[in-house]
């Protein structure tokens, strides 16, 4: 425990990294073997205890750069790094019996697991790589790489749908990233006139050391590109029509990462952004595009809810309507609303990749994601219906779960801050509940179909370990993460 | 011989522009091809001439790595492509070549107004090549719309890659190393991944055409 | 409240009087219904005959009744009695007067109507369940009528309490109220529909098209047949008195002069004969309708009730 | 120890008999025999601690939980107290009779019932209890959600899942509106705790939007008109004990909120509000009281009825916030009286009537109430305990239904003028109104009892209809006797009723009922009003005494068993009873626009004549169905934007990446 405490953020953080990358490496070799999957979750473990440990180190220095200063981590994104990790951890373990029920089904073949294997190592260090790094033009770097990673996951079950998911994926983000890149050369344009060009004039730290000197009409032109850019890949209104696709097509411990973590990644990604330009700009206009943005998403999902035939698909939209909620709420700026921001990202994180995990289930067991041939689950499976059932109420904002909790935060500053706002997201709010709950319980409760046993017996563990830190944060959030919370908070300012 | 250097960028730059032109009408794929390389040797030439003028010795490299991947690399692996898929022509575009061309000018207008408040605040010694690179990402991304086969996409994506990268080095006298090698190699990386994806495409609906490509939807 | 044994002996009085006086007031009603409409008419002491002849026989109890078919009658009659018992008739000085106001008066009434329907209902017969659903509809448009008349008089006097209403308007100087006119007219027009009599409804035919009271006691014979009839005659009584008390109130003895009591004793029975010449008159002049025109004939009640009510807050308040 | 710490303790001990119950959520005689009537005896504790609560100064807690900046605030003074009790008196019931009820069948297992219902209970008492508005919130959609997952208990019926979608539904549009509603109280200070909100004072237009928003969120809890349509769904779709509490408590934590806010939290008072209450109010009972007439189903009856008690109920609080705006607390507080204890008599009887059709369901298995009747013979314990709720139901003196519609009618009558004139014009209308409504409800309690008790049965298997179990005969007698010592005892319930009037609108009955004797209840003074339920039973008990005499000591006892006369007809069958459409046709009638029907009316020619009628809501045709389409028609469009073709997608961030520049270029 000594050497623990000694420690500087710099051994964990290498750990941290170079599991994921090891474990990739190795998983591309031997990642269709039957250790592959445990290989996978050991990886993933070890990433995310480090990323525990890097986050006390934090809490107890502060911030820090490592490696000279191209690593910066702050309590920003160890929270971040943190979440990501867990999540990353807890979906290795749902993949393991999951993945095999669809080799068992053959939809999955040896080199199409080592593929997936290695990719999603790959995928898990380049996020967390996009959200240790202190270059935004790494940040860019690895983004692009997360995405190239995922994207032959998506198509990895070879069906037309699954293919023009992927290709769509592909090109849009690949556009988009493009256009973040654009973003980056401007922005590095607009440093270099302060710091003088070389590697510095990219590194946050001194970016943000010198923010207000920054030329504004540059700045305006790179946040357009970085927010449209990063947008994309948080799926924002109106870029966001990658999104469904690729979550309904992709295996599903995919569209769990890819919704609970990729776009809290983007959305860092945007924040880092923000916060320069806003330091520039001087007035908020960045963060009022954000509110605008992050409105459009919700209103615009909350409609499209009602009319998905497919159960991935629908709660696809409902992730692209939390993320306009959290976009909107990071717009609206204030510790306050930046505090229900980062909740809300925590809440929605974890909830969504445990509705992913009982999704996926309840889709292998009824041998289809049509939510009309999904009946009855309760009969079959009661632990995944209920599952389902009570991850779909917390998502919808019910408490006694944390949703609920920072959605509250959410519109109650909204209501201080941006009247006129608040009755817009509850509306949405109030549709989008509508449509989950409709289509939710009738799979959930009921008559139940034939639904075939799965060889397996599924992972739930994930779930409700989910579930409970939902519950449990909704009812009492610890003192120690309030704090980190509000560190954070203040950091991201507006 | 400065100076002649000096408005040698500009004289790329504007090649660069002419053949983003010459792509948005251009329908033989093979050409497409053509022009995406001679893109590529503009914009090496470029880099390296940016980095004699500025005497940064990593411009060279990130020269040679631009030949070495936009003139040499993908061109060959594109050739094979195209003779692979039998892809000689594309289709008919979603728009006609003059309204295209239209609309391309308008852009150019448009990059122009937007970029000359900052070239004038920018340092380097292509400063005013800034408006033009803006011009031809906007091009290729026009280009990307209108385009109806895969392949086509797929070029002009790479091409506004390619104006993106001529902005990095124009405007800001090239990024730092390590992003130049980063992109690098996520272009690469990417290219590889089209490729695999253009023969899934082809093997699943024997065709490039994305029209295929339009299942998933609200309506 | 300390009682004065004035007011006891008064309440006694009153509640005796009732007991005895109300099948005699049936009975003289009833006569001269028969000489109005030039027959000969039976005897005024007709119905103590009746009520003694039942109270003899055997009472037969229909074999799937259930025990609340046998205490029903009790209950009624009971109701019946307390409502005689509170309405100021001889004197406002009562005992039981605080115990219940103009509201559980009505009370009383629908407490008695209830337990008769369910009693009906309970044989469950054709008769007794239509008997039930008729009186049930003519109830629930009647009270409210009756309720609403009750008002008037309750806002003139500032009190729902009878007592009090008498008082203000018998032993204060003498005023003309046109709300009491429209209160009137729907007392009278619901107090024929509660007392069973044409034109809604006929007690001296059977004929199941028409009738309601008599279809609602048809189980029931002997004894409890007859306390029913009793309580009926109360209920025609009470209600005498109730009308008496807000229109013609004059006459009844007040707290302070129990000696009144002795004038207020043929008064009331002068008042009463009068009444009942009147009903007679009304019965034979009009005819009975159909079952479905009742309710239009007590909406018209209950409406110029209201009617009084808004009158009383436009020129009298 | 403080009185808030023991019941936030008892409650806490509630959630941890639920919890328990998931040990062995399958095994039944643990559930029922062992964790009920633990349960019902802290109900009882919690009356005693909230009777006790009532009169002592208000006691504040802050639970280290909840957000960070607003902990759960938890406050119990007189209003809360008073409520509390209600919740602990008739859980009390309810509890024991679950204990005789529950029985292991289809859908959700006994455990997970007790562990919803337990979490029910607590989050109703946590809603009297919240002292801010995150409190508030959490323990208002937890009741939402724990009393969905009540109503959909037996969820294999598919228009069992569509109630309880609808119920969950509203209800959560409710919370919506409410949780508007404080935005609006908290006005931008960002702090949500009620000590708050009290402090702020707001212009009379934003009071009264956000008067109208609670209006909207919890009359859609409390079932006003037009929100009340989910009420007839849910309360025969949930397991009786769950829609005795439902309608008994849930609907009144609405009227609970509503005081809470409307005289509490705001100091600001305008006169139409309590106008807009009272017609509300009157519409809504009105409406209740006409479709319970109609109704087939027994638990549809009585929760149309339950809906004709709350628009009683609002009469009475927009009486009262209308004399409150015109500063006459004397009347405020007689209307504000008269409305709680309706509250309370609705609760009691309310709740026994519908613990009494839950053993009929299980005796019968039949709801339709023309399969039922005679009941009384094979059940008479239900039969006649159910009596005595009926005749509260039907508001008879001397039960606890007549106290509070007398009082109601006294705050009519003792109306003294009014500033604005067509106020005194509507007043007496509004007596009408209520007297209509009254008159009404007793001839649908006939219509309850006797078709479902008297009469021959309608079914063969009615015949062996076992009657209840022991503790379920405890849960029914304990509402019964409460009802009857409410009824005879209404000076005990004003004592309590007393201090949350002064604290609401300063001025309390108390002291003028007592200067008038324990006796006599005379609101004002003995010449205005009074009415002595003790009398007055003892009146009717000493008469039928005197009649029983009379005739049996003066006369005979003899009586004789005989078949009923059949008129000479001969074949009497139970088919010629009025059935429950017999009995509400001549309402039907009355009031046809009203209603939206389809009858099916057999041709002189059919073989085999059927005559059917079905009675609909028009509610559902004007308001619900138009949504539904608004709302799908806007999805339809939304979903133009997502047409699948990348080149488009291509051009809307093109689009988007323009117009940002342009809007950036500037």
């Amino acid at each position: 425990m000594n050497m623990f405490a000694s420690a500087t953020a710099e051994l964990p953080l290498t750990v941290l990294l170079a599991s994921p990358f090891a474990g990739a490496l190795l998983l591309a070799l031997i990642g269709h073997s039957r250790i592959g999957a445990a290989i996978n979750v050991l990886a993933s473990a070890v990433a995310a205890g480090c990323s525990l440990w890097l986050a006390a180190i934090i809490a107890r220095d502060g911030a820090s750069t490592a490696y000279g200063e191209l690593f910066f981590v702050d309590p920003l994104n160890v929270f971040l790094v943190a979440l990501t990790a867990f999540v990353g951890f807890t979906t290795s373990i749902f993949s393991r019996p999951y993945m095999r029920i669809e080799v068992e089904h053959g939809r999955m073949t040896a080199p199409r697991m080592r593929l997936y294997h290695a990719m999603y190592q790959l995928f898990l260090a380049m996020m967390l790589v996009a959200l240790t790094t202190n270059s935004l033009g790494v940040l860019w770097v690895a983004m692009e790489a997360a995405t190239l990673c995922t994207v032959l996951l998506v198509s990895i079950y070879r069906t037309p749908a699954a293919l023009e998911a992927g290709w769509k994926y592909f090109i849009l983000c690949g556009v988009a990233v493009l256009q973040a890149l654009f973003g980056t050369v401007l922005l590095y344009l607009a440093a270099d006139r302060v710091i003088g060009s070389g590697a510095g004039a990219l590194l946050w730290t001194h970016l943000d050391a010198v923010k207000t000197e920054l030329e504004p009409t540059i700045m305006s032109l790179a946040f357009v590109f970085l927010l449209l850019g990063y947008g994309t890949k948080a799926g924002l209104v109106p870029v966001h029509h990658w999104l469904p696709d690729a979550h309904a097509e992709g295996p599903t411990p995919i569209s769990a990462v890819l919704s609970g973590l990729l776009l809290n990644v983007a959305v860092y990604a945007i924040l880092r952004c923000k916060v320069l330009a806003e330091g520039a700009l001087g007035n908020g206009l960045p963060g009022r595009a954000m509110v605008a943005f992050g409105l459009l998403s919700v209103l615009l999902a909350a409609f499209l809810l009602h009319r998905q035939r497919d159960i991935k698909r629908m709660f696809a939209y409902s992730s692209i309507e939390h993320m306009g909620l959290i976009t909107f709420a990071f717009g609206l700026g204030g510790p306050i609303a930046n505090f229900g921001g980062l909740l809300h990202m925590t809440m929605h994180s974890l909830t969504k990749s445990a509705i992913f995990f009982a999704v996926g289930h309840a889709a292998q067991k009824a041998g289809t994601q049509a939510m009309d041939q999904i009946r009855g689950l309760l009969q079959i499976s009661p632990t995944v219906g209920w599952g389902l059932m009570i991850g779909s109420l917390a998502i919808v904002g019910m408490p006694p779960f944390g949703v609920f909790a920072s959605e509250f935060v959410i519109l109650t500053s909204a209501m201080r801050q941006l009247p006129w706002a608040a009755p817009l997201l509850l509306l949405a709010l109030a549709v989008a509940f509508a449509a989950i709950v409709a289509r939710v319980q009738p799979m959930v409760f009921g008559e139940t179909a034939a639904m075939k046993r799965l060889p397996h017996p599924p992972a739930l563990v994930p779930v409700f370990t989910h579930l409970g830190l939902g519950l449990a944060l909704g009812l009492y959030i610890p003192p120690f993460l309030i704090s980190w919370y509000m560190r954070a908070a203040s950091l991201i300012g507006g | 011989m400065i100076a002649l250097l000096t408005q040698a960028i500009n004289l790329f730059a504007a090649l660069l522009l002419i053949l983003a032109f010459a792509m948005i009408t251009q329908r033989r794929v093979l050409n497409l091809v053509h022009l995406f390389t001679a893109q590529g040797l503009a914009l090496a030439a470029a880099t390296l001439d940016v980095g004699y003028l500025t005497a940064q010795p990593h411009l060279y490299a990130s020269a040679a790595a631009t030949f070495l991947l936009k003139v040499v690399l993908l061109p060959a692996l594109l050739h094979r492509l195209i003779n692979r898929l039998q892809v000689r022509w594309d289709v008919e575009p979603l728009l006609n070549a003059p309204l295209t061309m239209l609309l391309g000018i308008v852009l150019v207008v448009f990059a122009f107004n937007l970029a000359t408040p900052i070239a004038a605040l920018a340092s380097s010694v292509a400063r005013s090549t800034l408006g033009i690179a803006l011009a031809s990402v906007l091009l290729s991304f026009l280009m990307m719309i209108t385009r109806a086969r895969a392949v086509a996409q797929v070029i002009a994506f790479l091409s506004m890659e390619n104006s993106l990268l001529f902005a990095a080095t124009a405007a800001t006298n090239g990024m730092p190393m390590l992003v130049e090698l980063g992109i690098a190699l996520d272009v690469l990386m990417g290219f590889v991944i089209l490729g695999v994806f253009l023969f899934q495409i082809r093997e699943q609906f024997d065709s490039l055409d994305t029209r295929h490509l339009e299942r998933l939807r609200e309506e | 409240m300390p009682i004065s044994p004035f007011a006891f002996v008064a309440q006694l009085l009153q509640l005796a009087v009732a007991l005895a006086a109300a099948p005699l007031l049936v009975g003289w009603v009833n006569q001269w219904r028969a000489w109005l409409q030039n027959k000969t008419a039976p005897s005024v002491l007709q119905p103590y005959y009746v009520l003694h002849k039942l109270l003899l026989k055997e009472a037969v109890v229909a074999e799937n009744a259930s025990p609340l078919f046998r205490v029903v009658p009790y209950v009624v009659f009971a109701c019946m009695a307390l409502a005689c018992a509170i309405v100021p008739a001889l004197s406002t000085d009562l005992p039981l007067a605080p115990a219940a106001d103009a509201i559980a008066l009505v009370g009383v009434f629908a407490l008695a109507r209830v337990f008769i329907s369910l009693a009906a209902m309970d044989v469950g017969t054709a008769f007794g369940t239509m008997g039930a659903r008729r009186e049930m509809l003519i109830g629930f448009l009647a009270e409210p009528a009756l309720l609403m008349s009750l008002f008037c008089a309750s806002l003139i006097s500032n009190s729902t309490s009878l007592t009090a209403i008498v008082n203000k308007v018998a032993h204060s100087h003498f005023q003309l109220y046109p709300s009491l006119a429209f209160a009137g007219v729907a007392f009278t027009i619901v107090s024929l529909a509660e007392n069973a009599r044409v034109p809604v409804d006929n007690p001296a035919t059977h004929l199941e098209l028409t009738m309601v009271h008599e279809a609602l006691i048809l189980e029931y014979s002997g004894r409890h047949l007859a306390l029913i009839e009793w309580a009926a005659s109360l209920k025609l009584f009470a209600y005498s008195c109730i009308g008496l008390a807000l229109f013609f109130p004059y006459g009844v003895a007040d707290a302070h002069a129990p000696l009144a009591m002795l004038v207020a004793l043929p008064a009331l029975a002068g008042k009463l004969a009068i009444g009942g010449l009147l009903l007679a008159l009304i019965e034979t002049v009009s005819a009975k309708m159909r079952i479905f025109r009742v309710p239009e004939f007590l909406a018209t009640a209950f409406v110029l009730a209201v009617i009084g009510l808004l009158v009383h807050g436009l020129l009298e308040a | 120890m403080l009185d808030l710490d023991a019941i936030l303790t008892v409650i806490a001990i509630w959630v941890g008999v639920g919890v328990a119950a998931l040990g062995a959520p399958r095994n039944t005689r643990f559930v029922a025999h062992a964790l009920f009537p633990v349960s019902a005896v802290l109900s009882l504790a919690i009356t005693v601690l909230a009777l006790h609560g009532v009169s002592i100064s208000p006691e504040q807690r802050v639970l280290p939980l909840g957000l960070p900046g607003l902990p759960l605030h938890f406050r119990i003074d007189s209003l809360s107290a008073s409520f509390l009790a209600l919740i602990g008196a008739v859980s009390a019931g309810t509890s024991v009779f679950s204990a005789g009820y529950v029985r292991p069948g289809e859908g959700t297992a006994p455990g997970l019932q007790c562990l919803q219902y337990h979490l029910f209970l607590a989050a109703m008492a946590l809603v009297v209890l919240a002292d801010d508005a995150y409190a508030f919130m959490l323990a208002w959609e937890t009741m939402a959600l724990s009393s969905y997952f009540l109503v959909i208990a037996n969820h294999r019926a598919a228009a069992i899942r569509q109630a309880g979608y609808l119920y969950l539904l509203l209800a959560h549009i409710g919370a919506i509106a409410i949780l508007l509603c404080f935005g609006i109280l908290q006005a931008s200070t960002g702090d949500f705790t009620f000590a708050n909100l009290r402090a702020q004072t707001l212009s009379p237009l934003w009071g009264s939007l956000a008067f109208l928003l609670a209006l909207l969120g919890f009359g859609a809890k409390a079932g006003l008109v037009p929100l009340h349509v989910w009420l007839p769904e849910a309360h025969p779709a949930a397991p009786s004990p769950v829609s005795a509490l439902m309608s008994g408590v849930m609907l009144k934590t609405a009227v609970y909120a509503l005081l809470r806010i409307t005289l509490d939290l705001m100091h600001l008072q305008v006169w139409w509000w309590g106008v807009l209450l009272l017609a509300l109010g009157l519409v809504t009972a009105l409406y209740g009281v006409v479709f319970t007439t109609v109704q087939t189903d027994m638990k549809r009856l009585l929760a149309y009825s339950s809906i004709e008690n709350v628009g009683l109920v609002f009469v009475g609080l927009g009486l009262a916030l209308m004399f409150r705006a015109y500063e006459m607390p004397a009347l405020a507080a007689l209307a504000l009286t008269a409305a709680l204890l309706h509250t309370v008599a609705h609760a009691l009887f309310k709740s026994l009537l519908f613990l009494a059709t839950g053993t009929v369901l299980h005796a019968t298995g039949e709801r339709n109430l023309g399969k039922l009747g005679g009941l009384i013979r094979a059940m008479p314990w239900v039969a006649w305990l159910a009596l005595v709720g009926a005749l509260a139901a039907s508001g008879l003196p001397p039960l606890a239904g007549f106290v509070s519609e007398w009082l109601l009618l006294q705050t009519f009558l003792l109306t003294t003028h009014l500033p604005a004139s067509f106020l005194n014009m509507l007043v007496p209308l509004a007596a009408a109104g209520v007297a209509l409504v009254a008159a009404l409800g007793a001839y649908a309690m006939v219509k309850f009892f006797g078709v479902i008790f008297l009469g021959q049965p309608r079914e063969q298997k009615l015949q062996h209809a076992h009657d209840a179990t022991p503790l379920e005969r405890i849960g029914l007698a304990w509402l019964a006797a409460l009802c009857v010592g409410l009824g005879l005892a209404p000076i005990a319930a004003i004592d309590v009723i007393d201090p949350v009037t002064r604290m609401l609108v300063g001025f309390g009955l108390g002291a003028t009922v007592h200067a008038n004797g324990w006796l006599v209840l005379a609101p004002v003074s003995l010449q205005r009003a009074s009415y002595s339920p003790l009398v007055f039973a003892f009146a009717v008990a000493a008469g039928t005494l005197f009649a029983v005499l009379l005739v049996h000591i003066v006369y005979h006892a003899r009586a004789r068993r005989a078949p009923a006369w059949d008129c000479g007809f001969g074949q009497r069958n139970a088919r010629m009873q009025d059935t429950a459409e017999g009995f509400g046709q001549p309402i039907r009638q009355i009031f046809e626009p009203l209603f939206r029907m389809r009858r099916e009316l057999p041709s002189a020619f059919d073989t085999r004549p059927r005559y059917r009628v079905i009675v609909e809501d028009h509610f559902w045709h004007w308001i619900y169905k138009p949504v539904q389409a608004m709302v799908e028609r806007a999805a339809s469009l939304a979903g133009r934007v997502q047409q699948g073709r990348i080149a488009i997608y291509l051009l809307y961030s093109f689009a988007t990446l323009v117009v940002m520049l342009l809007l950036a270029g500037r």
